[in-house]
């Protein structure tokens, strides 16, 4: 949890609306755990006011981070039309991560721009544990969105099973449903983290329940100051009367604390 | 005494008895309860903190979303989550009383009696030196704003108050009235300590996609630098109509920001969103303005209070 | 008639017995008299122009200066600067009454009977759809802004008005209120065909290097996106409050802002401060509303007004 | 008087704090005369809020504007971050710019960013009366910065008087005083055109009123709109209770309709 003022070293447009940064920025990439996120200073103007939040997608090289980014309003706009060299405001890394635990049986499930985090989680869990199998599910609307997220995943040790809205690549249909074909027969625990739309989470979050999974599930919200101190980013939590805060208490949560509408 | 040229301006102002050294605050709700800065400011470099609005009874708080971005501002509606009297005391007390500068409680409730019992209760722990007493919250239905929006009512809870607590007693005004300056005379006139304006506008903001008001609660309030030419006017407006000192709020994001609220009258001033685009802006501000009144060959903060040219 | 897939939504609405093309009506004081944008837009595409606020005698306007840009807004303090009843009609109209629109005088007057006189003569000339009355403006000391604060005077001045005009009359309405939606159902009451709101958020700004108001009025008007979440929301109330149709105005920018307008419960809305920033913004609305109900499957724009979605 | 999205093609930082522009603007640049200004929005976002007024400095080439702007605050800090090739949106040709007429004695006087807006009057009228000798009174406040705002005048025609406050180039001292040394004392009428800061237009303004030479001055002023419709840009008239507009009946005033304060 600090400021650091990061430098863009590099800028990659990967599909007409996804943009991946890499920042120099030590301090936060030697602490930064997955499943945090950063929160970045869009301008020096007072419009667009906030700082966005974005989740660490990986820590290439040991002082530098990496964001991939959509463009999907006013801030992520500008933040397409930044140049390499430039000087970034960051605060971070901030947030619960997902949990690392001993060996044991754990896959990944990641929809469209969920799927970021889960580079830095895969690479985490695998460099702990080199000899471990990790399933990692991911699905998109198409082949060329998922093309570009599931890069990197291409690493010893992952099983990677894919499916898309339309069919374009991998199976065809949701990737809840490829994770219950799958797995969903098999005998024994399976530890699911994951991230993703929230009706994909939900849905997840039922399949988990059912099978009787422990599940981990990333949450987004618009967010003020990321750091627990204007509790905008509540989150209702079940069987309480109050909220969660998803950028203090998660993004990470338990899929079985938070109460799904 | 000579002023020394490179001598540090002397930045100490005084609220009623309540002695701040220097005159930068952080806003209610918009700096937790001190310990969410910690990793970024050294708190002790502030003039004070004012806390999170406490209630007697903890409040969850609306239904989320509560928090939308408008043009150079932002509307809340968090409907004044907190962790009520008992918890405030016992969770959030031991980290504030040693935190190095003066804590503010900022008190709201339903009633007169509510108000009393939160003002009597904190009067009596440690560490707090001084009360805001909201009556201007916008987001709770019984949210207090009753009491900032009439003088009679805004008189009656403050002479109630004066009788339950030594503390100094600042009252947070609403700017969503017609003339600001009555309510701040009637809360003078009851004997509170001084006058901290404005909390947020209230406003609106619609999602065009699902025709939906874009808070749960449909109606938030308006804070950031989009509010900041009328918090000062109104500053300059109650600053010229009381005798108690004034402490400005609203939109505050640099030095510069700072020092206009200062001219305009207010003794001290508050960072609230701000805080939230750049963490450390509280203690830059406190760092700026010492090198304005250098620039400007002034030894005190005091000097430069209310000194707004008009010709 | 059965709704063609390619047929163009129908934009047409009423403000009293004033039919509008579209809903997209120029605000006072930023528009000038028409003309001074004809090199930009085809006038006639617009659903109307209101003309810059004018009195029985020429005014000279404030000194300068009288304008400070602020954040994502602008402070103003014209003074109503403008060349009197006889020359609008002698200079303006011959102009206004060709520009292929509906036109409508703003008006002002110091007391009730130069309102009157106002309204009359324009009642009398060729050209003009309607009259909007302000109450409201922040910038002259005899602005109106005092009818435009008080319930019973505003009444007492719309009801003169509507026994000497035949023309619809708008009340333009000030959001420096408690309680805007006392105003409006006091000028309802009173006869008057529809309300305009909101007029400018009374403002301020300071110098620190010269320590002066930025501003030679020392206060202005504050206009611009910063104020859309207070002027929507304040549209939102009023439409809820009266029977009569409202027409929003504050910070408008976009069509997107023009729709969060009409949902709320607009029936027209007025583009400002945007035509300084695009002079053809306000034709680049009117096609953006025409997109977003084809886009919406809506034959036509009465059918999204006040249609905002509260669960 | 249009608007035109035009394009950056070139850039240069001729201080560390003024900055030469040019743009591919050819509707704008074709009916562009000296004095007039162009009104241009520094961004999408909403801060800065407002155009800003600049002075055309030249028309290069037949299709292009050049502008010479110096950074002073927010909005002239974000143009320095421009790069080429990227659109620009402008409103112009603005406003009343300086007369040319029959040949007579006439001479130009710019003090500061005020010889912005020369270069495209002395290009005029020479190209109008190539026989003409033009005495130009340049002034600035150092060497370093009149260097680079005095480029360009080296034409034949131009008769260059130069004036610096710090004695660091040409005379030593204010630029009104050099004119007055130079032409106060010969016999017959000069024509003058100036710009420059407030109280140098005042001092030139009380000289040629002594000297019964006509004087035009370029006026500067915040603006909101540029066009004529906020009546924001008011400057008081002399002989009379009203105001008169910078952006329409200026920013070229006849010095002896101004009210000088
Ligand atoms: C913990 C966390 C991690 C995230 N990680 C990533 C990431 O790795 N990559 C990525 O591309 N995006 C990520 N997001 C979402 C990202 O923050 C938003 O897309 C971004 O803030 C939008 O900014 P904008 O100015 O472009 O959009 P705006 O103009 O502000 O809004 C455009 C639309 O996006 C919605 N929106 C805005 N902010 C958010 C938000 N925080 N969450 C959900 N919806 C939002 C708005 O309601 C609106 O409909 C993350 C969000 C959170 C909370
Ligand atoms: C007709 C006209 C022609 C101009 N030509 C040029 C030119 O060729 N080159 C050039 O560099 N500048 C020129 N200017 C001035 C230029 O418009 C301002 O410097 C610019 O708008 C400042 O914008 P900013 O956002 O950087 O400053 P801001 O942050 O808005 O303000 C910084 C400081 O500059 C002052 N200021 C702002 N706008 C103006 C203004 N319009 N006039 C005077 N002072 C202002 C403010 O009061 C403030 O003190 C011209 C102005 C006018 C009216
Ligand atoms: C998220 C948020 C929560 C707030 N909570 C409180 C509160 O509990 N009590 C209170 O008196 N003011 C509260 N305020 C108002 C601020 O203290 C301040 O008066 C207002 O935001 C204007 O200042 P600013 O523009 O600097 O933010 C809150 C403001 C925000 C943005
Ligand atoms: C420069 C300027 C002049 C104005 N003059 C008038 C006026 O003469 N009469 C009036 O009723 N409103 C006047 N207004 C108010 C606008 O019509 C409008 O109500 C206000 O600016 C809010 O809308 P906006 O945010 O879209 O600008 C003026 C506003 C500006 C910025
Ligand atoms: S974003 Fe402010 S508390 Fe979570
Ligand atoms: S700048 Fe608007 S009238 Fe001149």
């Amino acid at each position: 949890m600090l400021r650091e003022i990061g430098r863009l070293i590099r800028r990659d447009l990967l599909t007409e609306d996804i943009l991946r940064l890499t920042f120099i920025a030590p301090k936060i990439a030697a602490v930064a755990d997955p499943g945090q996120f950063v929160m970045l200073r869009i301008g020096k103007s007072h419009d667009p006011l906030l700082r966005r939040p974005f989740s660490i997608h990986q820590t290439p090289g040991d002082n530098s981070i990496q964001l991939l980014i959509k463009v999907v309003g006013k801030g992520t706009q500008m933040l397409a039309e930044w140049s390499v060299g430039q000087d970034v405001d960051l605060v971070g890394p901030l947030g619960k991560g997902f949990r690392i635990e001993g060996p044991e049986p754990f896959c990944l499930v990641g929809g469209g721009m969920g799927i970021v985090p889960l580079l830095f989680l895969a690479k985490k869990v695998l460099q702990k544990f080199p000899l471990l199998r990790l399933p990692v599910f991911l699905g998109a609307r198409s082949a060329n969105e998922l093309n570009f997220l599931a890069e990197g995943f291409n690493e010893p040790g992952v099983d990677l099973y894919i499916a898309t809205d339309d069919g374009s690549l991998g199976s065809h249909g949701l990737i809840t449903e490829l994770l219950a074909n799958q797995f969903g027969a098999k005998p024994g625990g399976l530890r699911v983290a994951a991230c993703g739309p929230y009706p994909m989470l939900k849905s997840l979050a039922a399949l988990c329940r059912r099978l009787d999974w422990p599940c981990e599930v990333s949450l987004e919200t618009v967010m003020a100051c990321g750091i627990g101190a204007c509790l905008g980013c509540a989150v209702p939590k079940i069987n309480q009367k109050g909220y969660a805060h998803i950028c203090t208490d998660g993004p990470v949560f338990d899929a079985e604390d938070v109460r799904w509408r | 005494m000579a002023i020394i040229d490179e001598q540090l301006p002397d930045l100490q102002v005084n609220i009623g008895n309540l002695l701040l050294k220097n005159p930068v605050l952080t806003a209610s709700g918009t700096f937790g309860y001190g310990r969410e800065y910690q990793a970024y400011v050294n708190l002790s470099n502030l003039g004070g903190i004012v806390v999170k609005g406490i209630s007697l009874e903890p409040r969850p708080g609306n239904l989320p979303p509560r928090i939308v971005e408008t043009a150079c501002g932002m509307l809340n509606a968090i409907g004044l989550e907190n962790v009520g009297l008992k918890r405030f005391i016992a969770e959030k007390m031991p980290f504030l009383r040693d935190c190095g500068t003066q804590v503010l409680a900022n008190i709201l409730g339903d009633s007169v009696e509510e108000y009393c019992i939160l003002a009597e209760r904190l009067s009596e722990i440690d560490g707090l030196a001084g009360l805001e007493v909201n009556i201007s919250c916008p987001n709770v239905k019984m949210g207090g704003v009753a009491f900032g929006t009439n003088p009679q009512m805004a008189y009656e809870l403050i002479a109630a108050l004066r009788g339950r607590s030594h503390l100094p007693l600042i009252v947070k005004l609403s700017p969503n009235v017609t003339d600001i300056t009555k309510i701040a005379q009637a809360v003078a006139d009851a004997g509170c300590d001084a006058v901290s304006l404005i909390n947020t506008l209230l406003g609106m903001a619609i999602d065009i996609r699902s025709r939906r008001p874009r808070l749960a609660n449909i109606v938030g309030g308006l804070s950031g630098p989009a509010i900041k030419p009328v918090a000062l006017r109104m500053v300059w407006q109650v600053a010229k109509a009381v005798k108690i000192p004034v402490i400005g709020i609203g939109g505050i994001s640099s030095a510069e920001d700072a020092i206009e609220f200062l001219l305009a009258g207010a003794t001290a001033i508050q960072v609230g969103t701000a805080n939230f685009v750049n963490p450390q802006v509280s203690v830059e501000i406190v760092a700026g303005i010492s090198q304005y009144l250098q620039e400007s060959g002034e030894a005190n903060v005091r000097n430069i209070i209310g000194s707004l040219v008009i010709s």
